[in-house]
C-alpha cells in the first residue's frame, strides 16, 4: 500500500496512471449527473413551498459543497508539497485551486439566482453569502500568487503559505460571520430545511453531490497532468514520453 | 545576546522610520479621510451616525493599515538587506517581528490614538469610547502582522501593490467583524467581553504563528 | 413533471433556474475542455521543441 | 579563528527556467583558499552564489559546510558567512554609521572591529555621518565592503567586489582578501575584471555556457 | 510624428499593463473587497446601505486608483527609464499624459465598470445609477492626474512620503465631496447638475495643467 | 550624419552638499573624439555626465551643444544625445525587444538598425524574448547597450558602460566606441577600468579629489 503511494507520487508515474483513470472517472461523472439531473428536474416533485424554484439546489449545494472541501484538499496539498519538499502535491494544489474557484463562483451564481425568487433580492450580506465570497478571494489569492513568480517552485512554495494561513483563518471566518449575522439579523430566513426533504428530492441531491466530486477527481487529474508536463518539460522521461 | 539584538533591531527600524517619517503620516491622513468622507452622503442626524461610528472607524483603521504595508520588506528587498536580514544569524522569524512591531507602532498606534477623536466626530459616545479603543489595540497588530504575511510573500514580485490586499483583506475580516460588533455592543450597553477576548485570543494566534510564515514568505521571496 | 411544458416553465421560476443551469454547465464545460487543449498544446510544443534540437 | 572549516558543493544541478546552468558540479574550498567562479554574461556565477550562501536550493545535490549539508548547518553556517550581492544592502535613508551598526547588531557577535575603523579602513571615514543614499556607487561599494571588516565570519562569498570601485579601491580590495586568507579565510568571490591577489593561489571554477 | 509616438507609447504602456495582466484585475478586486468590507462592519441593513452607499463607493474608488499610484513614476526612476524619458525628444508633457492616462485606462475605467454592480450590492437603486457612474467618469481620471503630480514630485526624495498625502488630499477631497453629494442627491431625487458640471470643469482644468505639473516634477526630481 | 558637431563646457562650477567638485572646468569634444573622464571615487564623474546630458544644472558656467546653451538646443540636442547611466532603463516585465520598441518610439526618429539586429551585435539575441527581469546582470547590461545601436544620436554619454560586462563584453563595446567615433560620432564616458580603444586619441579629463 504505502509503495503503491510512493509510487503514485512520482509525477511520471502518475502521469500515466491519470491517462488511465480518467477517462473513466469522467463517463462515471456523466453518468450520475444524467441520472441526477433526471431525478432532480423530472422527476422529484415541486416543493410545497418554493415550487420549481427549489430545483437549483441540485447545482447550488454540490458546488456550495465541493468550493469548501477543495479549498481544505487544495491547501493540505499545497502545504504537502511545502513542508516534504514534494513536487506532485504542489502541482495538485495548483490543478485543484482553479476548479475550487469555479465551484464557489457557481455557489455564489446559482445561490444569488435563487435568492431573487425566495428573498426578493439577489444579495445579502449574509452569513454564508459572505464566506463564500471571502473563499472565492482567498481561491484568487492563491491563484495570483502562485502564478506569479517566474519560477514555478517558488510560486508554489509562497502560494502554500498563502494557503496554509488561509486554512488557519477559514473556520475563524465561518464562525466570525455566523456570528455577526446572528447578532445582526437581516432580512433572510433559511428556507429549505433538511429535515423535511423528501426522499425523491433527497437521493437526486446526493447523487448530485457524488457527480461534483468525481468531476471534481476527474478534472484535477486532467489539470495536474498538464501541470507535470509543464513543470518536468526538461526532465528525460517527458523527453522519451514524446 | 538576544537581548541586545533586540534592542538594536528596535532601534535601527525606528531610526529609519525617522528618517522617513513623512511616509507614517499617510496611514493617519487616510484614516482621517475615510472617517471624515462617509457622513458625506448621509444626514448628519447624531444618532445614526453614532450607530455607523464603529463600522466606519473600524474599516478605516483597517484600510489605513494596508495602504502602507506594501513597502513594508519592499526597500529591503531593493537595496539587498533582505539577503543580509536572511543571512544573518539571528532567527529571521525575530527580524520579522519586530520589524512589523515597529511598523505597528508608527502607523498602528498613532490611528488608535486618533480613534476617539474621529469617533466624537461621529458623535460615538463617550462611555463607549473604552470599548472601542481596546478593541483597535488589540485588532490592528492583527492587521499588522497578517499584512506582514502578505507583504512578506509578495515582495520579490514587481509590482505587488495591487496583490497585496488581495490576499490579505480575506483574511483581515475576523478582525473587523469582531472589533466593528465590540464597539456596536459597547453602544448598545451590552456586555463586550465575549468578542474581545475573541480579539485577544486571535491576536495571541497571530503573534505566535504569523512570524513563521512571514519568515517563510521572506525566504521564499528571496529564491527566484 | 408532468408536461414538457411545465419542465420549460419551471412553474414561473424557468428565469431563475435554467439560468443557473446554463451558467453551471457553461462553467463545467469550460473546466473539463480547457485541459485537454492545454495538454495538446504543450504536448506538440514539446515535440516541435524536441525536434529542434 | 580556530578549526579546519570547507565548504563543498557535491555534484549541483542547477537550472533557471530552461537553461541547464551547472551540469554535475562539484568543488570544494577549504580554510586559506581562494576560489574565483568564472563564466561569461548569464554564465550562472550569481545564481550559484546564493545557492552556496544558501538563498535558494539547487535542483539536485547539495552544499556542505564542514561536511554538514546547508540546511542542516543552519545558524552555524550562517555565523561564517559573510555575503556581498549585486546590490549593496545600505538604506539610503542612514549613514554608513547606522548601516553598519545595525548589520553588525545582526551579526550575532560583537564587531571585530570598530566601525569608524573599518570606514576608515575602506576610505571612506568622512562620509560616515552622511546618508548613504548620497554617495556616489564607488563611495556605497566601500561602505559595503567593510561589512567584511566587522564580521568575524571565515566564509567570504563576493558576487562582483570590483563593481564601481576605482583602481585603488580594487587594490583594497585585493589587499583585504590576501589578509583573511592569510588568518585562514575562505573566499569565494566572482568577478570578470582580473583581481590580483599576488602569490596567492586562486582556484577558478568556470562555469560553461554562452551570454 | 508625434502620431506614431503616442501610438508607440501608448502600445508600450497597455503591454506593460498586459504583461502584468494579473494585476491588472487586482484594482478591481481592491474594490469590491473594500465595498464588501462596509456591509461586514457596518449593519447590513439594505435600507441603510443605500445612503451610505455613495460614500462608500467614492471611497472605494479613490483608494482602488491610489493605492497603485505611488508607484506610477517610482519603478520609472529606480530602473532609469526616467532619464530617458526626460532625455528624450518628445515633450515630457505628452509622455507623463500618456502614463496617467493609460494607467487610469487599466485601474480607473474597470472600477467605473463595476460600480453599478457594487451598487448593486449595496442595495443602490437603478435610478440614480446614471448619476453615480458619471460622477466616477469624471472624478477618478481627475484623482488619477493628481495622484500623477504628486507622484511625480516625490519621485525622487527618498523622504518623500510626507509631501504625497498633503500635495494630493486637499486636492482631492474636493473632487470625493463632488462626487459623493451629486450620487447623495440623485439618491434623493435632486438636480445633479451642479456638482456634475462642476466635476467636469475640475476634469478640464487638471487635464490641460496637470501634465505641465507632473514633467515638471519629474524634471526637479531627477536634477538632485 | 553631416555638419560639424561638439560639446563644449565653459567654466564649469560644480557644488554637492559641501563638496566643490569642479572648479572651473573648461573642454571640449567635436565630431570623432572621445573623453573620458577620470577620478577617484566620488570625484564627480556621474555629476558632470549628468551635467553634461542636462538633466541638471551646473552652480555656474555652461555646456553647449554647437555653442548654443543646452537650455536653448532643448530638443535638437536630445536629438544627438544618447545616455547611458549607472542604471540600464529597462523595464524588468519588458522583454529586450519590447524595452527596444518603446524606445525608438520615443526616439523621435526611426531606428538605425532593426532591432533585432542590435541585440544579436550585443550577443543577446536569444534573450529577445524573456523578460529583462530575469535575465542576468551582464545581459542586462548588453540590452541596454542595444540602444546606442539603435539611435542616431551622434554623442554618446556613457557613465560606467563596462559594468557587469565579461571581456568579451568590454572588448565589444570598444568596438563599438570605436566604430561610432569612425562614422564622425562623440564619445565621453567615465569607467574605472581601462578600455583599449586602439590607435583612437581618447582626450582624458580628469576630476581631482578624493574617495
Ligand atoms: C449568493 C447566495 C448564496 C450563497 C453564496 C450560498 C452559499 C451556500 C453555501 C456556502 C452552502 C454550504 C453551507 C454548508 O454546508 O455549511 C450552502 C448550502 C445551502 N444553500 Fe445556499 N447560498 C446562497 C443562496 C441560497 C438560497 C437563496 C437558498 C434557498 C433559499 C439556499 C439554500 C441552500 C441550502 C438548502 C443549502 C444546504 C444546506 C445545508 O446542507 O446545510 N442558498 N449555500
Ligand atoms: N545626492 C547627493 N547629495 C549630496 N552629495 C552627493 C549626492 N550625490 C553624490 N554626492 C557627492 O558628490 C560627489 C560626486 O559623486 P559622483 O556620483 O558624481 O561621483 P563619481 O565620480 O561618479 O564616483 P564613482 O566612481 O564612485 O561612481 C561624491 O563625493 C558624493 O558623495
Ligand atoms: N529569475 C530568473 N528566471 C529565469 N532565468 C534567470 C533568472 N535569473 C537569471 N536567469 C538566467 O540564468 C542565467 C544565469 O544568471 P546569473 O545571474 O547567475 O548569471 P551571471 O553568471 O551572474 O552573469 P553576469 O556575469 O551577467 O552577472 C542567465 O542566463 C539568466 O538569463
Ligand atoms: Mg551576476
Ligand atoms: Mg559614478
Amino acid at each position: 500500500m504505502f509503495t503503491w503511494f510512493h509510487k503514485l507520487a512520482s509525477p511520471p508515474y502518475f502521469y500515466k496512471f491519470a491517462q488511465y483513470v480518467a477517462p473513466w472517472t469522467g463517463w462515471i461523472t456523466l453518468l450520475l449527473l444524467a441520472i441526477g439531473l433526471y431525478g432532480g428536474l423530472w422527476v422529484a416533485p415541486p416543493d410545497y413551498q418554493q415550487g420549481d424554484g427549489f430545483r437549483i439546489i441540485y447545482i447550488h449545494v454540490p458546488s456550495a459543497w465541493m468550493s469548501m472541501s477543495g479549498y481544505a484538499f487544495m491547501a493540505i496539498a499545497a502545504g504537502i508539497g511545502l513542508i516534504w519538499r514534494m513536487k506532485l502535491a504542489s502541482a495538485v494544489a495548483a490543478a485543484a485551486a482553479p476548479l475550487g474557484a469555479s465551484f464557489a463562483f457557481l455557489a455564489l451564481v446559482t445561490g444569488s439566482l435563487w435568492g431573487k425568487p425566495m428573498w426578493g433580492t439577489y444579495w445579502v450580506w449574509d452569513a454564508r453569502l459572505t464566506s463564500e465570497l471571502i473563499l472565492l478571494f482567498l481561491y484568487f489569492g492563491f491563484m495570483a500568487l502562485n502564478q506569479a513568480f517566474s519560477e514555478q517552485r517558488t510560486g508554489d512554495r509562497a502560494s502554500a503559505i498563502l494557503a496554509l494561513v488561509g486554512l488557519v483563518n477559514l473556520p475563524i471566518i465561518h464562525y466570525s460571520v455566523d456570528w455577526w449575522n446572528t447578532l445582526h439579523q437581516g432580512p433572510t430566513v433559511f428556507v429549505g430545511t433538511h429535515s423535511d426533504i423528501s426522499t425523491s428530492m433527497l437521493i437526486p441531491l446526493l447523487v448530485m453531490i457524488a457527480a461534483f466530486m468525481l468531476y471534481f477527481a476527474t478534472f484535477v487529474m486532467r489539470r495536474l497532468q498538464v501541470e507535470i508536463l509543464r513543470r518536468e518539460r526538461n526532465t528525460a522521461w517527458i523527453k522519451e514520453l514524446i | 545576546m538576544m537581548d541586545g539584538v533586540f534592542g538594536a533591531l528596535v532601534r535601527r527600524d525606528l531610526q529609519l522610520a525617522y528618517r522617513r517619517r513623512g511616509e507614517m503620516v499617510t496611514p493617519l491622513m487616510f484614516f482621517i479621510m475615510v472617517t471624515a468622507l462617509f457622513p458625506l452622503g448621509l444626514n448628519p442626524d447624531p444618532a445614526l451616525l453614532r450607530t455607523l461610528a464603529p463600522g466606519v472607524i473600524w474599516v478605516a483603521a483597517l484600510l489605513a493599515g494596508v495602504v502602507g504595508l506594501e513597502s513594508l520588506f519592499k526597500s529591503d528587498y531593493e537595496d539587498g538587506s533582505l539577503e543580509l536580514m536572511v543571512l544573518s544569524p539571528v532567527p529571521l522569524e525575530l527580524i520579522a517581528l519586530i520589524r512589523v512591531l515597529t511598523h505597528w507602532l508608527i502607523t498602528g498606534l498613532p490611528v488608535v490614538i486618533l480613534a476617539p477623536l474621529m469617533g466624537m466626530l461621529l458623535a460615538f459616545p463617550a462611555s463607549a469610547m473604552g470599548t472601542l479603543l481596546t478593541g483597535l489595540l488589540l485588532g490592528t497588530p492583527v492587521l499588522s502582522l497578517l499584512g506582514a504575511v502578505g507583504a512578506a510573500l509578495t515582495v520579490g514580485l514587481r509590482r505587488s501593490g495591487m496583490l497585496l490586499p488581495l490576499l490579505i483583506l480575506p483574511l483581515a475580516v475576523p478582525v473587523l467583524i469582531f472589533g466593528a460588533r465590540s464597539a456596536a455592543m459597547a453602544l448598545a450597553g451590552d456586555d463586550v467581553s465575549g468578542p474581545l477576548y475573541l480579539l485577544g485570543a486571535i491576536l495571541a494566534l497571530t503573534l505566535t504563528l504569523a512570524p513563521f510564515a512571514i519568515a517563510g514568505g521572506l525566504r521564499v521571496s528571496l529564491e527566484n | 413533471m408532468k408536461s414538457w411544458h411545465e419542465f420549460f416553465t419551471m412553474g414561473g421560476y424557468a428565469v431563475y433556474v435554467w439560468p443557473a443551469y446554463a451558467i453551471a454547465a457553461a462553467v463545467l464545460i469550460v473546466n473539463a475542455w480547457l485541459p485537454g487543449r492545454k495538454l495538446r498544446r504543450l504536448l506538440n510544443d514539446l515535440k516541435r521543441r524536441s525536434q529542434e534540437q | 579563528m580556530t578549526g579546519v572549516c570547507a565548504l563543498s558543493c557535491e555534484s549541483l544541478d542547477v537550472w533557471r527556467g530552461d537553461r541547464h546552468l551547472c551540469h554535475n558540479l562539484s568543488f570544494r574550498a577549504a580554510a586559506g583558499q581562494a576560489v574565483r567562479l568564472h563564466g561569461a554574461n548569464g554564465a550562472g556565477k550569481t545564481t550559484l552564489i546564493r545557492i552556496l550562501a544558501g538563498l535558494s536550493p539547487p535542483e539536485s545535490g547539495r552544499v556542505c559546510w564542514n561536511g554538514q549539508p546547508l540546511a542542516k548547518a543552519g545558524e552555524v553556517y550562517r555565523r561564517e558567512l559573510a555575503f556581498l550581492g549585486h546590490s549593496n544592502g545600505l538604506k539610503p535613508n542612514l549613514t554608513p554609521t547606522e548601516n553598519l551598526t545595525a548589520y553588525s547588531s545582526m551579526m550575532g557577535a560583537s564587531p571585530v572591529m570598530p566601525i569608524r575603523d573599518a570606514l576608515a579602513r575602506l576610505g571612506v571615514a568622512e562620509l560616515a555621518h552622511r546618508a548613504c543614499g548620497s554617495m556616489s556607487m564607488g563611495q556605497q561599494r566601500r561602505t559595503a565592503l567593510a561589512r567584511l571588516l566587522l564580521s568575524p565570519a571565515r566564509l567570504w562569498l563576493l558576487d562582483e567586489p570590483l563593481t564601481s570601485l576605482d583602481v585603488s579601491g580594487v587594490a583594497l580590495l585585493a589587499d583585504l582578501i590576501k589578509s583573511h586568507l592569510g588568518r585562514g579565510g575562505l573566499v569565494i568571490f566572482a568577478t570578470h575584471q582580473p583581481l590580483d591577489l599576488g602569490s596567492q593561489r586562486v582556484d577558478t571554477v568556470t562555469l560553461g555556457g554562452t551570454a
